[in-house]
């Protein structure tokens, strides 16, 4: 049963001014730092009653792990849907919806040291490349467009998650990678391109209102908020894609 | 704060030895305790102050029973006896001050910090260490740290007071100055101790009563100056400054090898064919160099028909002393005294005739000690 | 006596030694190479860096008084009993240093969280420790622990109980022979203990990000605030660095401190 | 004289002892409970697992090793100069306990990368070392230090030098004294740093990932392989947990062989 | 391997403490050490085995210049110097068994281990631990370890051997023992020693000369037996168990308060009005009670008009001896040795009348000692 079984006026239209107020505890993903802190601001500003706690980011797996241990939370905003099943399975969430996508681009440092100029190049055995590892998100899309576009990459390494591979091309470790488009948006260090078949692989960001939050109606706004034109806006601003 | 008695039957085992030894003392009485290196006088002393667990025997202090071997729960905490030890390497507590650790237990008494800092200072005045007081023990001498341990020990005033060669490594003159505060002490408070000593002059001084432990085991216990004149075993007659040659009565005569010696009418403790031992100093004997080629032919010559008090032997070692010179001469092992010009033309192997008159001799029947494992006494 | 202040260490164990350093050293000279100068001010007294330097502060303080007071004891326990218990009791000790801190925080969570016979029983009574300031003490006190427990083992085993004995046989109860004579012989053990415990507690990330959760102002400690200006996309990792350095110096400060309450060793 | 084997410890402190283990050891126990037993054993047999397991012992064995060589010397010089360069080197050397590990990886990567002045030196030579073995044994090896160098440090200070100052009387030479004197007297300290040491290198996470990486077979150490598992969307947490045992079985296991290779303390 | 001559001026500040001594040993001489506790011997033996840095002053050790305040870098290593020290706490490795302990010198040396192991065997067997050899020094007795050091250190054969008081803690049995094995080890090898030592008894058997030393300053030097019988301070005399009593030269005569001895023919050293010190046996004084009733009266009469040899004094203390007992008086401190019996009736306070034969007395002249910050010798 979701709350909004329990709360009349589940879904307000933005802007809308309904009697909203208490605080509101989200957790996200690390990957949505940018984007929901301003997202949070904008709310805030909306429903002037709402108070946001500080948004606890963290990687989806940990965030997901906490929530089915009990940790006090309204809404979750996961970075993959693997995270979000683990929690509505649970039985702690029905209805996650998408808000976001994101696909992948080809990362070099400054100067481009390896001349990589398109995905082929990464199978190239003087070059070194970094990718997230099979396990995680980032790293399941990666090895899908490298599959889909037939090139046999040895990776030195299998990072734990986007910015670890982010670090090592900066630090000219690598001479490329695969990260989110997101994340080399607002980073002068590196240079980026977007090869041929990333449109085909895309990842997706679901977000769901907790069963038993303490504040139903806020958590929905909330929800709905981000699903809706100010938070896609944000979203879209930051090189998400629209769901 | 006055003593109280002490009874105690102690029987401990460490590896292969086995302390054996029953000991007391009245309340106020003052026990030394002495034996050779090894024979289980700091042993004893660990125990009584409940540092070693007992595997027999039974403690008592006062008229409570403070260790019981047979009763494994009956063992009192060190720090509940009233009993207090100064152990043979004094263990001065190296984080503490001079000062600090003679107030150590007092304090732990739960006397007030003023008191006993007062206390402290007045002891370091008496051992002779005024002004020494804020040194760690690591700033101190040798002599200096054994006396702070002695003040650390004197200054907890307890019932039942374990001094385990408090004296060793002190000058002859702050030793003497020590042992006269050590004794001013011990009969002021009354209190009842027991002073391992390796000295006969400390447990003269000291004790009304001697304990006697060899290898575990207690071989003689007395008045400290009736142990003194009569020692029951070698090691006693060492203490003694004695020679103590033991043989056999024969005929009214004391027998040992070619050596023999009339009573001297001191028959009446001494059975016909019973052991005996003979007791002299080694002033007593006077020796004369014998010519040594003819040593072969003197022996047997004499061996037979020496006249009384006479016998013939080596030389063995030479040694100065204070005095003059000691000889020690075998067989049988008997040390002379000489004065330093009376030595010339001794050397080790040298064959001596030796005269002994029977007038300063005492004989002394030889009990063996009643314990089944215990040592014979040696000649 | 006071020694030769060099004691008789060979001198071509300098070299080594010289290496030792330049290993712990040099990387921090890298990471104080690559500090953003400019916005470091900036970075450093931001309310969130602030808050979660002091959060860190006390938590750490809070933890390291926690793993001294059931520290201590265990070490003396395990210290003084027979070869065969204390090699087991060290092993247990041990455990939670092997443990990948993450993994530590899942335990945690899996002892203390809703789905656990004691979180329930918690949760009834109406405790709820995960996410809360209380399990970073918690998760600091499990990581940290062990490093006091060890070092001060190690210290009272050397000491021997030679000095306990003479203390007993002056007349001491165990309490007395414990502040006055155990502890203080094996100070610099306890020291070092502490040393290491705090240090740990401070720097403890793993466990504290699953058990505790990373919210600002209530569980947020530096660790996990330099983790979150790496891993923000978007924010410079010039952030992240001068929250290290942040951390780094305050540590350094109060550990010093530490050290002077108590300067010389006792011998 | 063999002292009453329990000391003098007050026995109240049984309670705080008790406390402290149980904090260690309950969150263990709800790890085991979570464990999934039917899976168990294939995925602690997975070749994957085995190869991480087999790199950890390799790395950790190695990176202790390199420890001792340039820690023992390290705390030997720490522990004997004056309480001011003491209170300083303890200082830094604590430096790497403070830093998140993950600030530590980032600090090793700034030292040793490509763009680096040493990164660029050893380059020219041909050595690259972040992506290596090599690279977790230094990360591993920049963590765990200073573990050994203060435990060890504290028992050198309190056994003294007044043995050393024996044996030199006796004619024995600086070496000699190390070896048979120093060393053997401080054992209990350096055997604790050991185990620290080996146990921290072996649990090593935050520095590894970031300077070594997580290369399967190469850089990939158990705790990558656990955390990997872990974050792994796909896959269930049962797989992490099981690693997470078999690293710390394996781990007790070593420790345990360790301790009996000199069971008894000096004194 | 034979000893080296040693020659040394040493130089040393210990807090308020300052040590300044020359000491000197001929290749195989073995040299006493004596002073009062933390008269600076340990700190003397400390520096000269390299563990103390001199201030001032310079070591040789043969023709080799091993120490020099002077020059610091000429600071050879206590290992290099061929000294090896017994310090005074032993400092018995605690983690190796007595056998090792006493083979860590010889392995030290390079000595391979089967020779090193035979020798400890052969030394555990001649300080009579036979069969201990692999017990650790926390499983033996003070005395055995004590034995133990002992054996440590004369099994590194060095060229100078430097002994901190080697006997203390050693029963007079077994102490008669190892000094024997000591004596001879030292005389077989010719070692050149120096032995620290409280017992004059020790400073005989094995020295040749003694050094006096008190308050870091040498005040005597000499033959053993000279400074024994002729002892220029207080402390001298104490070892030797004499009185030492200081006055002055008047009119041929000695004189100190009301107590007046004629110099009987032993003014040849003696300068008219110079200071002279009384040297006697504590057995050579008679005492008589005085009635306690006359002491002030006794006083006033026999102020002034004495006979020659004869003063009244009060007891201060009676110690038992195991000769009898010891009366100490005072003024001047004097002791007196009398008969068990002989000491009926005397307490601390009674009055009583002392004379002395001239004959019995040696008199010697008072020599401050050079040094400006020596203490004056006392009476
Ligand atoms: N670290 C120190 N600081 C200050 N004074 C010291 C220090 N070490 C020793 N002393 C002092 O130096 C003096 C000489 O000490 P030393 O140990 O040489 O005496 P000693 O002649 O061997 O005496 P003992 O017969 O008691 O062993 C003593 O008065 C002692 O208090
Ligand atoms: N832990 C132990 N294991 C085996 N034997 C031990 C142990 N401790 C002591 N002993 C032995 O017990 C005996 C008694 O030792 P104790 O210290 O009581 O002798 P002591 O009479 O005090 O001798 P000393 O005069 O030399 O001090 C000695 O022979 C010693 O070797
Ligand atoms: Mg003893
Ligand atoms: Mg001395």
């Amino acid at each position: 049963a979701s709350q909004a079984d329990s709360s009349p006026t589940a879904t307000p239209l933005p802007g809308e001014t309904e009697e909203l107020g208490g605080t509101l505890t989200v957790f996200a993903a690390a990957s949505l730092k940018a984007a929901f802190d301003t997202i949070a601001e904008e709310f805030e500003q909306a429903n002037p009653g709402v108070d946001i706690l500080p948004i606890v980011y963290d990687g989806s797996s940990t965030l997901a792990t906490q929530l089915i241990e009990g940790a006090p939370v309204d809404v979750f905003a996961s970075a993959d849907e693997a995270n979000m099943k683990k929690v509505t399975d649970a039985g702690l969430a029905t209805g996650a919806e998408l808000f976001a996508t994101n696909t992948l681009v080809v990362v070099v440092p400054t100067g481009n040291p390896g001349e990589v100029e398109d995905l082929s190049d990464l199978g190239d055995d003087s070059v070194t490349v970094v990718l997230c590892a099979p396990e995680v998100p980032c790293g399941a899309a990666s090895r899908t467009l490298l599959d889909d576009a037939g090139v046999v990459v040895t990776p030195a390494s299998l990072e734990q998650n986007v910015t670890a591979v982010l670090t090592k091309v900066a630090a000219d470790e690598a001479d490329a990678g695969l990260v989110y488009a997101t994340d080399v948006r607002s980073r002068d260090d590196v240079e980026s391109f977007v090869p041929e078949g990333a449109a085909d692989v895309v990842n997706r960001y679901p977000l769901v209102a907790l069963a038993d939050s303490a504040n139903p109606d806020a958590a929905a706004a909330f929800v709905a908020f981000v699903r809706g034109p100010e938070g896609q806006a944000i979203l879209q601003d930051l090189g998400f894609g629209a769901p | 704060m006055s003593g109280e008695t002490l009874d105690a039957h102690v029987v401990v085992r460490r590896g292969v030895f086995r302390l054996d030894a029953a000991i007391a003392a009245d309340a106020g009485e003052v026990v030394a305790l002495m034996g050779p290196s090894g024979a289980g006088k700091s042993t004893l002393l660990a125990a009584l102050a409940g540092l070693v667990r007992l595997a027999e025997g039974e403690i008592r202090v006062g008229d409570r029973i403070v260790d019981s071997g047979a009763r494994r729960r009956m063992h009192v905490q060190p720090s509940a006896r009233r009993v207090v030890l100064l152990s043979q390497d004094a263990r001065l507590f190296p984080h503490l001050t001079a000062h600090e650790n003679i107030a150590f237990g007092p304090r732990a008494q739960g006397i007030v910090a003023s008191v006993a800092d007062a206390e402290a200072d007045e002891w370091l005045w008496r051992v002779g260490l005024d002004g020494m007081g804020r040194r760690r023990p690591a700033e101190l001498s040798g002599g200096q740290q054994q006396r702070v341990a002695i003040a650390r020990a004197l200054a907890t005033t307890p019932a039942v007071l374990l001094l385990d060669e408090p004296l060793t490594s002190l000058d002859p003159e702050t030793g003497d100055a020590v042992r006269a505060v050590l004794q001013e002490q011990l009969a002021s408070t009354r209190t009842t101790a027991i002073v391992a000593t390796h000295d006969a002059v400390d447990a003269v001084a000291l004790a009304h009563r001697m304990v006697v432990l060899e290898e575990g085991v207690v071989t003689q216990e007395g008045a400290v100056r009736d142990i003194l004149s009569s020692p029951a075993t070698g090691f006693a007659a060492a203490v003694a400054g004695l020679n103590r040659v033991t043989g056999r009565v024969a005929d009214g005569r004391w027998e040992r090898g070619g050596l023999s010696l009339g009573l001297g009418g001191q028959d009446d403790e001494l059975r016909e064919g019973a052991e005996a031992a003979a007791v002299f100093r080694p002033g007593a004997v006077r020796l004369e160099r014998v010519d040594a080629t003819t040593w072969t032919g003197t022996l047997r010559l004499t061996a037979g028909r020496e006249a009384a008090g006479e016998w013939v032997a080596r030389v063995v070692r030479l040694e100065q002393t204070p005095a003059g010179v000691r000889v020690h001469t075998d067989p049988p092992v008997v040390a002379v005294d000489l004065a330093p010009d009376a030595a010339l033309g001794l050397a080790p192997g040298v064959p001596v005739q030796l005269r002994l008159a029977e007038t300063n001799v005492r004989f002394l029947p030889v009990v063996r000690p009643a314990s089944a494992d215990a040592p014979a006494p040696e000649s | 006596m006071t020694p030769a202040r060099a004691g008789f260490v060979p001198q071509v164990l300098l070299i080594p030694a010289i290496v030792g350093l330049a290993l712990l050293v040099l990387p921090l000279a890298a990471l104080v190479a690559r500090v953003d100068w400019p916005t470091l001010w900036a970075d450093v007294s931001s309310p969130e860096a602030l808050s979660a330097l002091l959060l860190s502060l006390g938590t750490g303080a809070v933890a390291t008084t926690a793993c001294v007071l059931v520290g201590v004891p265990l070490a003396l326990v395990i210290a003084r009993s027979g070869p065969r218990l204390a090699a087991v009791l060290r092993a247990v000790v041990t455990v939670p240093l092997v443990l990948p801190p993450m993994v530590g925080g899942v335990a945690l969570l899996f002892l203390f969280g809703r789905t656990s016979w004691l979180g329930g029983v918690l949760g009834e009574w109406g405790l709820r420790i995960p996410f809360t300031t209380t399990a970073v003490v918690l998760a600091q006190t499990f990581v940290a622990l062990p490093f006091l427990v060890l070092a001060l083992e190690g210290s009272l085993r050397t000491t021997g109980t030679g000095y306990e004995q003479a203390a007993a046989a002056l007349g001491a109860g165990r309490w007395t022979i414990l502040g006055r004579v155990t502890l203080p012989l094996a100070s610099p053990g306890l020291v070092a203990g502490i040393v290491l415990c705090f240090a740990r507690a401070i720097g403890e990330f793993g466990a504290t990000a699953l058990f505790a959760g990373n919210s600002p102002g209530v569980t947020q400690t530096m660790p996990l605030a330099i983790y979150t200006a790496f891993n923000g996309a978007g924010v410079s990792q010039g952030t992240a660095v001068a929250l290290a350095l942040l951390l780094l110096v305050t540590a350094i400060a109060v550990l010093l401190l530490v050290r002077a309450w108590r300067p010389g060793s006792p011998r």
